[in-house]
């Protein structure tokens, strides 16, 4: 489980997160939704260490993390997948995926790299050749795959659909879920394309200038006209 | 130029599903004289090919989307009309002249201007900056004015600021001016993409997804600017986000493996099975995804609790 | 022929050289994407503890080693205390920090140890070997220096492409956040990378130090010449820089031989131009990038 | 930009935002007026020192020449040179050997000087201007210690490890004349020079500071910042890092002169690697990017080591330990700065101010503030169709 | 006590620049760091131990002599900074022992145009005495290398008449008037030539390029460091012509303690090494325990030294400052730089002082030493082949000449020379 109390943070002046409370549980995805610039990725990116909260704290399974270094994620069972420049393209798309399976969380069994290779044919086909030959989508499928080798508890995923093609697309949703409700994995999901996610998730929180307006029951959010209106734009 | 035949026979070839390319019904918008063609590109990387002999057109003033799953070849198109990628074999026309040796430093000049997958902002310069950046083909001064500061430089200057102003005005981020890229919310980036490319006053306008990242009032919104844009140029548009592709586009077409599988208007694309089972369908190939989900795999109850 | 042969042969033996500061850069630059131009000071250090020890009565093989540990000392610290800050900032900075450091090192070293010229034993002979009543222009310690290079470089091959740890260090770096996502001790590896550097470039030193002179400056040649080596190698890739070195060893030795001493720069000027010219990446690049 | 500055530090808000609406209005016309300024300056400082002084500030004006060029291509171009001294010594022995037969007027030989190495920098920057990152900084390296071996190949006419000497102009009547009625001093030959370095100061970098402003300027930057979208807006790659190669050479061809003129000798052991290096971090030190930080740094480089070696002797150390502690401090200086200050003194500075004034004035109008090489003050904003209906 | 003249001879005052009623400053410029600082910086601590002696015993007519260094690099841009410091800021009398060619040249015209006495540059440069009207605050002080050239060019041709002759030359003015003065004796011998770059430290190519010459004899205009280099690469290509090195390079105490280091078996005793080589001496150097004048060094250096031993280095800083003090005191109580150009002038070829032979010094030349002997080195010390052979540059011709071989130092140690005029 993992819970975020009253997280602030700030880049200098800027306020991109302000005390914003949620609990994303174990065997559910959690949906973050909100304008550009609401603090999507903030919000990620702090639960993740990477960028330092002013005030409040994150727990995983009750345990404080807010000061873990970035690098005991992995161990501890947090993956991360960034948003945009993920790939370490200098690398082959192979030693990519090693990367991920050697930070996989503790006591975890790894995974075997054929396994991304399945459900991502396109990257199959280029794992030997250095990430920066990649397509856009290509690379995207690339992290998401090198997160899961990570074997993680919890998923982090900033807009995991971005530049992916619907198919593609609707293949990783059907994935999160089987995934979600097998494993009982935690993934909180950002996603710029609100209805999607929405279609996946079981709870929907929306921020909006870095503050937590709304934390609903997903179907409850997509079905008020109202809300996805003020918030979500559709 | 390349006959719609051997365009047909190809696709014959590579794609057992029947589909009638260019020309199509009467009530079309009329394809007949097309400014921009690619006529049997192929492109190759190593053992990869990326384009196999690939044929499009684009008429004036129209927008023809390129869709097609990833990897498909997309932005290698894009790539090879702008002169990064040489292709092995093959020819582009634009404005009825054959593009040889075409570098990307001379597209400006030659009215084509492209927004990159990645946003590609210069990052220590302003946003007014990186918009006069994009202007840089009306200047009409050069070094020795310059170096001087002399008045028609200074009025060259000024001319091209406020092409650049009136560009932002119209994408409405004139109140981002001052500020670096970096500190702006994605969206407006984009639209400073967008400002850069257009400054050029291009005839044509490659655009590699530019409604990635964005929600949908900013889609819609993207589509209105678009639209609003064909009345100055003729547009290509690279895009995953069907909404969009389907409300702006007069034409698409479709790659897979580096190859046409389809042409055709929006609705045409819609129903073509053949898109359907390479892209746009949602139905979940299950064995693929069972890989990943972990369960049954060799480890799965070793994890940690 | 002779002249032929004697210059070939210390060609070889000098190009090793460059070869093993080439490669500390190439350790550098792939652990940190850094060029690290106090490698050369470092190395003069250490070369330095070797020599005081060796003067103090221990053996050759004591103060080599203590050279070389104190090399992979002097590089954690320096990474730590030094570099640490300018990491993933700006390109430039770091440049102008190792040029800092050279300065500093530079004048410690002369300031500790004095800035005369003093001799540095070898552990093997000196005297060229003879091969059936001639003379080859080979020296004992020359095999030896051959042999050590070779083995370092091909140690760092089998580190970067063959075990996890040199996948780590690549990737941190590379990219430094993502490293860190991927769980990936970068702060370490960092060190990690710095201190193996330190160690190679302590060994060039030795190799170079071993029957000849040294003193404070004696490493500042090696400093260009290595560079060169490394980039007409192509900066990452440890094969590289010993064909790097080996080119430009060979060829500046008999520059130096048949056109004058005075041109030997210029020389090494002209074949980096014309590898970079025609492969601006080094001789060991990977193919052109994707731009777009 | 860096012009700017002078008129900042000058101080008064209200005349500050006058300049600056000046600036905006003829940049022409503001860059006259600093440079007016600047003369007015350099004239009151020559006069009141003595020759000591006179000819430090003539070795300063040299520093400050070539850092003015290597900022530009550095900190403007993105393109390291780590051989910035090669290019001075090309101006130098031009000047050497022309003034040799004292044919031309001195102005004209630093002008033919200037040219001269421009060249040069052609010739270099075409194949250096295919480079990247650190294979420039190898090249430009071996530039470096290549060039002095080439007045030791030709000894014959380069003069070999002795070097060139330098016949130092006369004093002109006039300009004696014009400087004795200004403040009824004699114009001693060295103090001439200095005037020649200053004047040469003054127009490089207000002639620099017109082309960083400029078009030229804005396409160089386009260029450092991404290849890729620069070469869609239409920018020759190729062409724009050949010209800012060349107008940064020609800088170091002019300090070159002007350093041949103060140091009246031209020798290989002038233009060590040492040089370079130290220009480089003069422009770093001083801020990158900036001219007011290159003049900074020339600055340093001119005063900061005696200084430091008179610290070391009054401290009461030996000749050779205060010789081997200025380069020592001089060393730990720059790794300091570099670690507390990285954007330079004046970056540091300018930083500074800007935070200030932010936190003074927070939503006063925003000025045309330069996009400093370090960090980019993010304000909040709000989402424009964020809120929508 | 030891002050050379009795006090009250005349009134001490300020009389020129850089002179205080009891203090004369003088300055020099060293490579004190950088490349060239091995070896040459030590010349200064021995003109500073010799002037700290004189200074401990009275000074000059009461006058301490303040000596102020400025390192330079051995980097001419340097040298006319620390030039402007020295002669505008410290406001020295005079400058003294300024070392390098390059360097030196820098600043010869600014302190000729500033009337400073510019005295014994430390350069065997012809430069700096053969043109006193250009120069005329200038004065040379060891043998130039022309002068040398001739010496060894001579020896060789009488002794080596056949030999082949190959020249081992540093790039720069040394090597070129070494070049210059040898030839006037033996061009036809000579059927090699190479060079070396000072700071390029392999010279195989070019003792190669010597080897393949097959020539019997080695002429070396070098530096300690490249003798000891070039001898390290002889034994690798197992060359083993007659070596004869100049004397700026032979210091066999140098040399033989950088060659006896090297590896177990290959130069156990480097001194041994260089057994039979050839060189000149116009100095006696610490390979001379005896000699009266190295047993006044090392007294002095004993008594005010630093840190180190005595070196050859160190008694040609001594040398140099024992030949100031003996112009200072001939420029009278009130010595001004005029003055001191003068008394050189006057009185300079009469000095009697450590080197083997006179200096030059006259209205017409400003030469220094006017000759030097042919040694062999055996045991790690100099034993001299020939008489001191005098000459002066272009074709004078080479004379024998013992006479300043017999100077022998005052009891005091600092010299008793009196005023001119
Ligand atoms: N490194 C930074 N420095 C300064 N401001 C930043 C930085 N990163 C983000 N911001 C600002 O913080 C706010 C929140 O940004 P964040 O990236 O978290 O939003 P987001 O919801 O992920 O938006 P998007 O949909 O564009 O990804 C924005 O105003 C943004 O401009
Ligand atoms: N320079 C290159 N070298 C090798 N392979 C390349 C290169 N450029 C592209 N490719 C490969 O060619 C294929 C087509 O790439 P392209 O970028 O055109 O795809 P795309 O259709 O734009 O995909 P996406 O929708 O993911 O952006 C990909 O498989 C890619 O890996
Ligand atoms: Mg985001
Ligand atoms: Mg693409």
């Amino acid at each position: 489980m993992l819970e975020v109390r009253d997280l602030t943070t700030t880049y200098g002046a800027v306020r991109a997160l302000s005390e914003v409370t949620f609990t994303a549980t174990p065997g559910k995805v959690t949906a973050v939704l909100g304008a550009n610039g609401a603090g999507k990725t903030t919000l990620l990116r702090t639960i993740s260490g990477l960028v330092r909260p002013r005030a409040g704290e994150v727990l995983l399974d009750g345990e404080a993390i807010t000061h873990a270094p970035v690098e005991s994620m992995c161990r501890r069972g947090v993956a991360h997948v960034p948003e945009g420049r993920g790939v370490i393209t200098e690398l082959t798309v192979e030693e990519n995926l090693r990367l991920g399976a050697l930070g996989r969380a503790q006591g975890s069994e790894p995974l075997d790299l054929d396994r991304v290779y399945t459900m991502f044919p396109p990257v199959a086909d280029r794992r030997r050749a250095h990430a920066h030959v990649l397509s856009g989508g290509e690379r995207q499928m690339l992290v998401i795959g090198r997160a899961l080798l990570a074997r993680p508890k919890v998923l982090l995923l900033d807009e995991p659909s971005l530049g992916l093609a619907p198919r593609v697309v609707a293949q990783i949703f059907a994935l999160l879920r089987r995934l979600v409700e097998s494993e009982g994995l935690t993934v909180v999901l950002v996603e710029q394309n609100a209805r999607g996610a929405l279609s996946i998730a079981d709870t929907g929180v929306v921020l909006n200038l870095g503050r937590l307006v709304v934390s609903e029951k997903a179907s409850t959010l997509a079905a008020d006209e109202q809300l996805r209106h003020a918030y979500l734009g559709f | 130029m390349h006959s719609a035949q051997s365009e047909e026979s190809h696709i014959r070839t590579h794609n057992q599903i029947e589909c009638r390319p260019v020309p199509l019904s009467a009530d079309d918008a009329p394809v007949a004289e097309p400014v921009f063609s690619l006529t049997d590109v192929r492109v190759t990387f190593g053992g990869l090919v990326a384009l196999r002999d690939v044929s499009l057109d684009l008429a004036a003033h129209q927008v023809l989307g390129i869709i097609g799953p990833n990897g498909a070849g997309k932005t290698t198109l894009f790539n090879v009309a702008c002169g990064f990628v040489k292709p092995d074999t093959g020819s582009i026309r634009w404005r009825g002249e054959q593009l040889t040796r075409l570098r990307p430093d001379g597209l400006a000049d030659l009215r084509i201007a492209r927004t990159l997958q990645g946003l590609g902002l210069f990052g220590r310069m302003t946003v007014l900056e990186n918009v006069m950046v994009g202007a840089q083909r009306h200047a009409r001064t050069g070094f020795a004015s310059a170096l001087l500061a002399l008045p028609r430089a200074h009025r060259d200057e000024r001319a091209l600021r406020d092409r650049a102003v009136a560009v932002l005005e119209e994408l409405h981020a004139a109140q981002f001016a001052d500020r670096l890229p970096d500190s702006l919310p994605y969206a407006v980036r984009k639209r400073v993409a967008l400002a850069r490319a257009l400054v050029s006053e291009p005839e044509l306008l490659l655009l590699d997804e530019p409604a990635s990242g964005l929600s949908s009032d900013e889609m819609d919104e993207l589509s209105g600017v678009i639209r609003a844009l064909t009345e100055r140029m003729s547009i290509m548009l690279v895009e995953h986000h069907m909404d969009l592709v389907m409300k702006v586009c007069d034409r698409i077409t479709v790659l897979d493996f580096g190859r046409v599988i389809a042409t055709g208007t929006p609705d045409q694309i819609r129903n073509d099975p053949a898109v359907m089972e390479a892209y746009l369908g949602d139905e979940v190939d299950d064995e693929a995804v069972s890989a990943l989900a972990f369960t049954g795999s060799d480890g799965d109850d070793a994890r940690g609790a | 022929m002779q002249q032929f042969l004697t210059t070939t042969l210390t060609g070889l033996t000098l190009g090793m050289v460059y070869a093993a500061f080439a490669l500390a850069l190439v350790l550098i630059w792939r652990s940190t994407r850094i060029v690290n131009f106090a490698q050369a000071p470092m190395a003069m250090l250490t070369t330095y503890v070797a020599l005081t020890l060796i003067n103090a009565g221990y053996s050759y093989w004591v103060g080599f080693a203590a050279a070389l540990l104190s090399g992979l000392l002097l590089g954690a610290v320096v990474e730590r205390v030094a570099i640490r800050p300018v990491e993933g900032k700006a390109h430039i900075n770091a440049v102008i920090l190792t040029l800092g450091l050279f300065i500093v090192f530079h004048s410690l070293g002369a300031i500790i140890f004095g800035s005369n010229f003093r001799s540095f034993p070898a552990p093997f002979g000196l005297r060229g070997l003879q091969v059936g009543g001639t003379n080859i222009a080979l020296t004992g310690f020359g095999i030896f220096t051959i042999v050590s290079v070779l083995v370092v470089m091909l140690l760092l091959v089998a580190l970067f492409r063959y075990t996890d740890l040199g996948l780590m260090m690549r990737a941190s770096a590379f990219n430094q956040e993502v490293a860190r996502l991927l769980g990936v001790r970068v702060g370490r590896m960092l060190t990690l990378g710095w201190a193996l550097a330190a160690m190679v470039g302590s060994l060039s030193g030795l190799l170079i130090a071993g029957g000849s002179l040294v003193h404070p400056a004696y490493m500042d040649s090696v400093v260009v010449f290595g560079f060169v080596a490394a980039v007409l190698g192509g900066l990452d890739s440890p094969v590289g820089s010993v064909v790097g070195g080996l080119l430009l060893g060979v060829s500046l030795s008999f520059v130096s031989g048949y056109l004058g001493s005075d041109v030997v720069a210029l020389a090494a000027l002209m074949i980096l131009m014309a590898v970079l010219l025609v492969r601006p990446g080094g001789l060991f690049s990977h193919a052109a990038a994707r731009r777009v | 930009m860096a012009q700017t500055t002078t008129a900042q530090r000058s101080g008064k808000p209200g005349l500050r935002a006058r300049l600056g609406r000046l600036h905006q209005e003829s940049p022409l016309a503001s860059h006259l007026l600093v440079a007016l300024g600047g003369l007015v300056a350099v004239v009151l400082a020559l006069e009141m020192t003595d020759e000591f002084v006179n000819s430090q500030l003539a070795t300063m004006a040299y520093f400050g020449i070539a850092a003015g060029g290597l900022t530009v291509l550095t900190g403007l171009n993105g393109q390291l040179s780590l051989g910035h001294g090669a290019l001075m010594a090309v101006g130098a022995y031009a000047t050497a050997l022309l003034l040799e037969d004292q044919q031309l007027p001195v102005l004209a030989i630093m002008l033919l000087a200037t040219l001269l190495t421009a060249v040069v920098g052609v010739v270099v920057g075409v194949p250096a201007a295919r480079l990247h990152g650190p294979y420039i900084a190898g090249a430009t390296l071996a530039l470096a210690v290549a060039v002095p071996g080439i007045a030791l190949f030709f000894s014959d006419s380069l003069g070999g490890e002795q070097g060139l000497p330098v016949s130092v102009p006369d004093v002109p009547g006039w300009f004696s004349d014009v400087v004795f009625f200004l403040s009824a001093n004699e114009t001693s030959t060295s103090k001439y020079v200095a005037y020649l370095g200053w004047g040469s100061v003054l127009l490089t970098f207000l002639l620099l500071a017109n082309l960083a402003r400029s078009r030229v300027g804005r396409t160089w930057r386009a260029v450092r910042d991404d290849e890729v979208a620069a070469e869609l807006a239409g920018i020759r790659l190729g062409r724009t890092r050949v010209l800012a190669f060349v107008v940064s050479a020609a800088c170091a061809g002019l300090a070159g002169a002007v350093l041949a003129m103060v140091v009246r000798i031209a020798a290989p052991s002038g233009f060590t690697l040492t040089l370079s290096l130290g220009l480089l971090t003069g422009v770093v030190l001083g801020g990158l990017g900036t001219l007011s930080g290159a003049l900074i740094g020339a600055a340093l480089l001119t005063f900061l080591p005696p200084l430091f070696t008179d610290i070391g002797l009054g401290a009461g150390l030996s000749d050779l330990q205060a010789a081997e502690l200025a380069p020592l401090v001089y060393g730990l200086t720059l790794v300091f700065v570099i670690l507390l200050a990285p954007a330079g003194i004046v970056g540091t500075l300018r930083e500074r101010w800007r935070r200030r004034r932010d936190r003074g004035a927070d939503d006063g109008a925003p000025e045309h503030s330069p996009p400093a090489a370090s960090s980019s003050a993010a304000r909040p904003h709000n989402h424009p169709g964020g809120n929508s209906d | 006590g030891a002050g050379g003249r009795p006090e009250g001879e005349g009134e001490s005052s300020a009389s020129d620049v850089g002179v205080t009623e009891n203090s004369v400053k003088v300055g020099a410029h060293f490579p004190l760091t950088g490349v060239a600082a091995p070896g040459y910086s030590e010349i200064p601590t021995g003109a500073r131990a010799y002037f700290d002696f004189v200074n401990a015993n009275g000074g000059v007519d009461g006058r301490r002599i303040r000596y102020i260094v400025k390192d330079d690099a051995y980097n001419p841009t340097n040298t006319s900074q620390v030039t402007n410091e020295l002669v505008l800021q410290d406001e020295i009398f005079a400058m003294v022992g300024g070392l390098g060619t390059p360097t030196h040249s820098a600043v010869v015209d600014f302190l000729n145009q500033e009337e400073v006495p510019d005295l014994f540059v430390s350069s065997g440069s012809l430069q700096w005495g053969d043109d006193p009207e250009a120069k005329p605050y200038t004065f040379g002080w060891q043998p130039d290398y022309e002068l040398e050239g001739k010496v060894i060019g001579q020896w060789v041709a009488q002794n080596m008449p056949d030999a082949r002759v190959g020249l081992f030359l540093q790039d720069d003015d040394f090597g070129e008037d070494g070049e210059k003065g040898v030839r006037r004796y033996i061009d036809d011998q000579i059927v090699a030539v190479e060079r070396y770059t000072s700071g390029n430290t392999d010279v195989a190519p070019q003792v190669a390029g010597l080897a393949a010459a097959n020539v019997d004899i080695v002429l070396g205009f070098t530096t300690p460091s490249y003798t000891a280099l070039s001898q390290l690469v002889a034994l690798k290509l197992n060359f083993k012509p007659q070596w004869f090195y100049s004397n700026v390079g032979s210091d066999p105490a140098l040399v033989g303690s950088l060659l006896a280091q090297f590896s177990e078996g290959a130069v156990r005793d480097g001194g041994s090494l260089l057994d039979g080589v050839l060189t000149t001496e116009y100095l006696a150097g610490v390979d001379a325990p005896d000699d009266p004048w190295v047993q006044l060094w090392q007294r002095v250096w004993d008594q005010h030294g630093g840190e180190g031993q005595l070196t050859n280095y160190r008694i040609y800083g001594m040398a140099q400052a024992y030949t100031f003090v003996q112009a200072l005191q001939a420029a009278g109580p009130n010595p001004t730089r005029d003055g001191i150009v003068n008394a050189l002038e006057q009185i300079g070829s009469e000095l009697e002082g450590p080197p083997l032979a006179a200096y030059r010094y006259s209205e017409n030349s400003h030469m220094g030493v006017e000759g030097l002997q042919v040694s062999r080195l055996e045991g790690g010390a100099a034993e001299p082949l020939t008489p001191v052979l005098v000459s002066d540059i272009g074709d004078a011709p080479i004379e024998e000449d013992d006479s300043g071989a017999q100077d022998t130092p005052p009891e005091s140690g600092i010299p008793e020379v009196e005023p001119v005029g």
